[in-house]
C-alpha cells in the first residue's frame, strides 16, 4: 500500500475484504437491535404463556407463509445477481435485482393487507378492543406491530439499497471486477430474510 | 496491512442457489406442517430448531460465510455468543421465583 | 531535544495546512474533510462545547443544593438540569472523549496507517454526533422544556411526563449510532490497516483498549438503541411494551437499559486505562510491567463487564438467583481492574520518573479510580447495596469512576498529545498548578457525597433535610474550586495551542509511532513506511547495563 | 454515628465497615507507594531506570489475595441479604401505597394512615404498591429499601427495638416533588402502640384486629 498517491488528493484505498468486514459488523448491530426485541418477546412469552398462545391464533398463517416464500425467493435472486455480476453478465444481474425488488413489493403489499385487516378488526395500539384484552395479548400485539413494523422498515431500506446499486451499475461504478457494494447490499437483504425466518414461527406458527 | 491479503472471488453457480432455495422451501413446509400438530412445549423448540437450520443455510450459502476467512466466523460466533449472554442472563431473573 | 521534523527529512506542510477537499481554507475545508486527524480535531472542539454546557449545568445543580429549599432554580428546572447534565456528560463527553477524539487522531498513526479504513463513514459519525448533541441541547428551548426523566429514562415516568422526552430519546439514539459507526470503523481499521510488521502483541495498549471498546460499542449499543426507540414508540403511538398500565414490565426496561449501560461504563473506562498504560512507561522510562496481564485483563473486563448489568437493580425485586449471580460476578470483575492498578504502580518502581502534567493527571486517575473501585465493592455487596442504592453514595461512586477516572484520563490525554496535535507547547508550570487545583476541588466536591449517601441522602433530590447541609456546602465549595481549576487548565491549553512555543517532535520521549512522525503530522502521517520492529514500550536504551533479577 | 435502629442495621454497618477498612488499607498503600516512587525515583535522583523482569509469582499473588478478600465481601453481603428476604410468618402486614408524591399505609383491619406506627419488637412486612410511576420505599435508619412498581408487588420487612421516629424517603426518582416525598415510621412502646391503635381504629369505625403482643 505504499507507493500510490500524494498530497492533496485524498486517497480512500480500495479494500473489498475490509468493506465486507465492516458490513458484517454493521449486520451484527442490526442483529442485536432485533435481539433486544427478541429478548422482550422471550420474557413476555415466558410470563404470559396462555395469552400469547391465544393471541397468536388471530394471525393469518397463510399470509405469513406467502411472505416467507417471497423473502426466501428474493434472497436467492439477490445472491444470484452477484454470480451474474461476477460472470460479467450485467444485464442478467440487473434483472435479478429487479426481481428481488419485485418480491420485496409482494411482501409489503401482503403486509399492508395483513395490518389493514387487523386494524379493521379493531386491533391496533391504543384501540378500545385491544385495551379490553388481557395484558399478555396487549403485549403480544404491541410486539407484533413493533417487530414486524421494524422488519418492514428494513425491507424498505433494502429496496433503497438495491435501487442505489442499480444506479451505480448504470454509472459503471459497479462492474464485474468491482461489485463489493452489490455484495454488501445483498448481505443486508439476507439479514432481512434471516430475521423473518425467526419472526415467522414466533408470531404465526407457535400457538 | 495484516490478516489475510488474498482476495480471490468465489463464484457460486446458479444451480447451487436453486438447490439451497428448494431446501429452504422444504424446511418451511415442514415447520408449517408440524405447527399444526399439538406437541405442547415442544412446538416452540421444533419451530426454533428448524428456523436455526434455515438460517444456517442462508448464512453459509446465500451470505457466503462458508467461503469467508476464519476471522469472519469468529466474529459471528462472538456476536451470537453476546446475544445469548444477554438473553440467558436476563432469565436469571425471570425463570426463578421473584 | 529533537526539533519538529526528523533531522534527515524535509518539513512538509502539516495536516493543519493541507486540505483534503477543494476548499483550501476555512470552515468548509474542515467540516467536509475526511482526514482522520481533522475529524479528531472536529470532535475535540464539538465535545468541548458540549462539555462546557454540561459543566455549567453541574455548577448550577451544586449551587442549588448549597441550601435546602429553593436557592436559585425551581424543582422542575433542577430536574431538567440533572437530566441534561447526565445525557450530555455521558453521551457527548465521556463516551466519545477518548475514542472519537484521540482514537481518531492517533489510532491510525499508532498502527502505522494513513487513515482509518472508512474515512467518509468517519466524517458521517461526526455529523451524527453533532446532530444528536444539538437535538439534546435544542430540546431545552422547546415549549414544555427538556426531558426531566434522568438520563436513564426509566419507564413509566418517561412515558408519562409531559416534558420533551422525545428529542432526548432521539438524541441518544443518534449518538448511539454515531458511536457504533466509530467502533465498526476502528475494528476494521485495526484488522486491515495495521503496518505489515505490527503483530497483535506489538500494538500499543491504547490501541488494544480501543479495540476492546469498539467491540462493546458494536455489540451493546444497539440494545439501548432499540430500547429507547421503544420508549419513543410507547410515548407517541401508545404501543404496550414497558408501560405497566398496558401490562408491561418496568423491570424488563431496566434490564435492557443496563444491558447496554453497564458495558457502556467499560466503553468509558477502557480507553482511559489504555491511555494510562501508555503514559506511565513514557514518563518512567520503564517498559510496562506485565504487558500481557494488562492486555488480558482488558479482555476479562470486556467479557465479565457484560455479565453484571443487573447490579444496578438490586432493589428492583429480582429473583434471589439473579441477585446471587450478578453480585458474585461483580466481585469477580473487580479482579482485573485491581491487577491493572498493581501493574501500573509496579511500573513506577525503579523507573526514572519525570512528573510532567500528563503523568500527574495519571496519578490522580489511579487514586480516584481506586476509590471508585473500592466504593464499587461496597455497592456490590448485596446487603450494603440495599441501603446505598439510589443515594448520593452511588452518585459519588460513578463520578469517581467516570469523572475521576475517564475525565481525568481525557485531561491527561490532552496534556500528553496536544503538543503533537497542534505543534505547540503549553506552559508546564501553569498546567501543574491547574492539576493541583482540579484534583483538590474534584475530591472536595465528591467526597462528602459518600458520607451523605451512607447517612441516607437519596439522589436526584431538589430539597433535602437540614442535617445534610454541612456536607452539601463543602461539596458546593469544592465545585467552585474545581471550576476555577478547569478554567485555568483549559485556558492554559488554549493559549499554548495558539501562541505557545513550538513543540519538539517528541517532548516526553515516547516510543510509540506517533512520536516518530512530524509535528504536527502531515496529511497521510508518514513520509516513508515506518519501522516497527521493536515493541511499543522498549526503553532499553535508557536503562543501566543490566541488573536482571532472577 | 450508627445506632442499631433495626435488626439489619448492625449487619449492614459491619459489612460496610469491613469493606471500608480493607479498602482504606489498600488505598493508603497504593497512594503512599505512588508518592514514594515519584519522589524516590524522580529523574533528578534516579536518571537511569532499571529494568525489572516481569514476575509471575507476584502477578498470581495479587490476583489470588484480592480474589479471596472479594469473595469474603460477597459472602457477607449475601448472608445479610438472605436475612432481608427471610420474612417471619407472624410479621404485621402493612399495605403501602405510593403515589406522586405521598405515602399511605393500610393496616390489616383497613385502617389507613399517612404515617407508619408500629410497636417496638414487632416484625413488620410492608407490601409495596404504586398507583402511578416507580418509587422506592427507603428507611435510611433501618438500612432497608425496595422499589415500588405499579403492577408488581414488592415487599420488605424490618423489626425495630428502638423507640423513636425515623424518616421514610422515596429513593427512586418520580418527578417534580420527588424530594418532598417524605413520611416517617414511629416505633412505639408496645403499650403505647396498643392504645394508639385502638383509639385510631375506633375513630375510623374499624375493629382493632391485633395487639403489640404479636411477636
Amino acid at each position: 500500500m505504499s507507493a500510490t498517491d500524494h498530497a492533496a488528493v485524498h486517497h480512500v484505498h480500495r479494500d473489498d475484504y475490509g468493506s465486507r468486514m465492516g458490513m458484517w459488523l454493521f449486520l451484527f448491530t442490526e442483529l442485536i437491535l432485533f435481539g433486544g426485541l427478541f429478548i422482550i418477546y422471550a420474557v413476555y412469552r415466558f410470563v404470559h404463556q396462555q395469552e400469547f398462545h391465544l393471541a397468536a391464533q388471530e394471525l393469518n398463517t397463510t399470509i405469513g407463509l406467502i411472505n416467507t416464500i417471497a423473502l426466501l425467493t428474493s434472497s436467492m435472486t439477490a445472491a444470484m445477481s452477484i454470480t451474474a455480476m461476477q460472470k460479467g453478465n450485467v444485464r442478467f444481474s440487473k434483472a435479478l435485482i429487479w426481481v428481488t425488488i419485485g418480491f420485496a413489493f409482494v411482501f409489503m403489499v401482503n403486509k399492508y393487507f395483513e395490518w389493514g385487516a387487523k386494524i379493521s378488526h379493531g386491533i391496533y395500539p391504543g384501540s378500545k378492543d385491544l385495551l379490553a384484552k388481557p395484558e399478555g395479548e396487549i403485549l403480544y400485539f404491541g410486539l407484533y406491530y413493533v417487530m414486524t413494523g421494524l422488519h418492514t422498515l428494513h425491507v424498505i431500506i433494502g429496496v433503497i439499497f438495491f435501487l442505489f446499486i442499480l444506479r451505480q451499475i448504470k454509472q459503471g461504478k459497479i462492474a464485474s471486477d468491482r461489485y463489493v457494494r452489490l455484495e454488501n447490499s445483498a448481505l443486508y437483504w439476507h439479514l432481512v430474510d434471516l430475521i423473518w425466518i425467526f419472526l415467522f414461527p414466533l408470531f404465526y406458527l407457535i400457538h | 496491512m495484516s490478516d489475510h491479503q488474498h482476495e480471490e472471488s468465489h463464484v457460486i453457480e446458479y444451480g447451487n442457489y436453486i438447490f439451497i432455495w428448494l431446501g429452504l422451501l422444504a424446511f418451511t413446509g415442514i415447520t408449517v406442517t408440524v405447527s399444526g400438530i399439538n406437541l405442547g412445549n415442544w412446538t416452540i423448540v421444533i419451530a426454533l430448531f428448524i428456523a436455526c437450520v434455515k438460517s444456517w443455510y442462508v448464512l453459509n450459502y446465500f451470505m457466503h460465510m462458508k467461503y469467508e476467512d476464519i476471522i469472519f466466523k469468529v466474529f459471528i460466533a462472538t456476536a451470537l455468543f453476546t446475544f445469548f449472554i444477554f438473553l440467558g442472563f436476563t432469565f436469571w431473573d425471570y425463570s426463578f421465583t421473584r | 531535544m529533537v526539533t519538529g521534523a526528523l533531522p534527515n527529512e524535509k518539513v512538509e506542510p502539516s495536516y493543519l495546512e493541507v486540505s483534503t477537499n477543494k476548499y483550501k481554507k476555512g470552515l468548509l475545508s474542515w467540516i467536509l474533510s475526511v482526514d482522520h486527524k481533522r475529524i479528531g480535531v472536529l470532535y475535540l472542539y464539538s465535545m468541548m462545547a458540549f462539555f462546557s454546557v454540561a459543566v455549567v449545568f453541574g455548577f448550577l445543580i451544586r449551587l442549588e443544593l448549597i441550601a435546602p429549599g429553593k436557592t436559585i432554580v425551581e424543582a422542575q428546572t433542577y430536574n431538567q438540569l440533572f437530566t441534561l447534565h447526565g445525557i450530555i456528560m455521558i453521551f457527548l463527553f465521556i463516551i466519545p472523549g477518548l475514542p472519537a477524539v484521540f482514537g481518531n487522531f492517533f489510532l491510525p498513526i499508532m498502527i502505522g496507517a494513513k487513515d482509518v479504513i472508512f474515512p467518509r463513514l468517519n466524517l458521517m459519525s461526526w455529523y451524527m454526533f453533532v446532530f444528536g448533541g444539538l437535538f439534546a441541547v435544542v430540546s431545552m428551548l422547546l415549549p414544555g422544556g427538556s426531558a426531566d426523566t434522568g438520563w436513564m429514562f426509566y419507564v413509566p415516568y418517561s412515558v408519562r411526563t409531559t416534558t420533551n422526552v422525545l428529542p432526548a430519546l432521539i438524541a441518544a439514539f443518534i449518538l448511539g449510532f454515531s458511536s457504533i459507526l466509530t467502533g465498526l470503523n476502528f475494528i476494521t481499521t485495526i484488522h486491515r490497516m495495521r503496518h505489515p510488521d505490527m503483530s497483535w502483541f506489538k500494538m500499543p495498549l491504547f490501541v488494544w483498549s480501543l479495540y476492546a471498546t469498539a467491540w462493546i460499542q458494536v455489540l451493546a449499543t444497539p440494545i439501548i438503541g432499540i430500547t429507547l426507540a421503544l420508549v419513543a414508540i410507547e410515548r407517541t403511538l401508545g404501543v404496550g411494551i414497558f408501560d405497566p398500565a398496558l401490562g408491561g414490565d418496568p423491570v424488563l426496561y431496566q434490564h435492557l437499559f443496563w444491558i447496554y449501560s453497564h458495558p457502556a461504563v467499560y466503553i468509558m473506562i477502557l480507553p482511559a486505562m489504555g491511555l494510562v498504560s501508555e503514559i506511565i512507561p513514557v514518563f518512567t522510562r520503564r517498559s510496562i510491567f506485565g504487558y500481557k496481564f494488562i492486555a488480558f485483563s482488558s479482555l476479562a473486563i470486556a467479557f465479565f463487564g457484560s455479565l453484571v448489568w443487573a447490579h444496578h437493580m438490586f432493589t428492583a425485586g429480582m429473583s434471589d438467583a439473579a441477585m446471587f449471580v450478578f453480585s458474585f460476578i461483580t466481585f469477580v470483575l473487580s479482579i482485573p481492574s485491581a491487577i491493572k492498578v498493581f501493574n501500573w504502580i509496579s511500573t513506577m518502581y525503579k523507573g526514572s520518573i519525570q512528573a510532567d502534567p500528563p503523568f500527574l493527571y495519571t496519578l490522580s486517575f489511579i487514586f480516584q479510580f481506586a476509590i471508585g473501585g473500592f466504593t464499587g465493592l461496597m455497592l456490590g455487596a448485596l446487603s450494603v447495596n440495599i441501603h446505598l442504592q439510589d443515594t448520593s453514595f452511588v452518585v459519588a461512586h460513578f463520578h469517581y469512576v467516570m469523572f475521576g477516572g475517564t475525565g481525568f484520563g481525557i485531561f491527561a490525554a490532552m496534556h500528553y498529545w496536544m503538543p503533537k496535535m497542534f505543534g505547540r507547547m503549553y506552559n508546564l508550570k501553569v498546567a501543574t498548578w491547574a492539576w493541583g487545583i482540579v484534583t483538590f476541588g474534584y475530591n472536595m466536591l465528591y467526597m462528602p457525597l459518600f458520607v451523605m449517601g451512607y447517612l441516607g441522602m437519596p439522589r436526584r433530590y431538589y430539597d433535602y433535610l437540614p442535617e445534610f447541609q454541612p456536607y452539601h456546602v463543602v461539596s458546593t465549595v469544592g465545585s467552585w474550586i474545581l471550576i476555577v481549576g478547569l478554567i485555568i487548565m483549559f485556558g492554559n491549553l488554549w493559549i499554548g495551542m495558539r501562541r505557545g512555543p513550538k513543540a519538539p517532535m517528541n517532548p516526553w520521549g515516547g516510543e510509540t509511532l506517533e512520536w516518530k512522525v512530524q509535528t504536527p503530522p502531515i496529511l497521510e502521517n508518514f513520509h516513508t513506511v515506518p519501522d516497527v520492529h521493536a515493541g511499543p514500550y522498549d526503553y532499553s536504551k535508557y536503562e543501566a547495563k543490566k541488573e536482571t533479577t532472577k | 454515628m450508627f445506632s442499631s435502629a433495626s435488626n439489619f442495621t448492625d449487619n449492614v454497618d459491619a459489612v460496610f465497615l469491613y469493606i471500608t477498612a480493607l479498602s482504606l488499607i489498600v488505598l493508603v498503600g497504593i497512594t503512599v507507594a505512588m508518592i514514594y516512587f515519584v519522589i524516590r525515583y524522580s529523574r533528578k535522583r534516579n536518571p537511569v531506570p532499571t529494568h525489572v523482569e516481569e514476575n509471575l509469582a507476584l502477578e498470581v499473588l495479587w490476583t489470588a489475595i484480592p480474589l479471596v478478600l472479594f469473595l469474603s465481601m460477597f459472602y457477607f453481603g449475601w448472608v445479610g441479604y438472605k436475612d432481608m428476604r427471610n420474612i417471619p410468618d407472624n410479621a404485621l402486614q402493612i399495605k403501602v401505597t405510593a403515589r406522586m408524591w405521598q405515602w399511605s399505609f393500610e393496616y390489616p383491619n383497613g385502617l389507613k394512615t399517612d404515617t407508619l406506627y408500629v410497636a417496638a419488637g414487632m416484625p413488620v412486612r410492608t407490601e409495596l404498591h404504586s398507583t402511578d410511576v416507580s418509587h422506592a420505599f427507603f428507611i435510611p435508619a433501618f438500612r432497608v429499601k425496595k422499589d415500588v412498581y405499579p403492577n408488581k408487588v414488592n415487599d420488605l420487612w424490618f423489626q425495630s427495638d428502638k423507640v423513636g421516629r425515623y424518616d421514610i424517603a422515596c429513593a427512586e426518582y418520580c418527578g417534580l416533588n420527588h424530594s418532598g416525598m417524605y413520611t416517617a415510621v414511629h416505633i412505639m412502646e408496645p403499650a403505647d402502640f396498643d392504645a394508639w391503635y385502638k383509639a385510631t381504629s375506633a375513630k375510623a369505625g374499624l375493629q382493632p384486629l391485633l395487639t403489640a403482643a404479636v411477636k
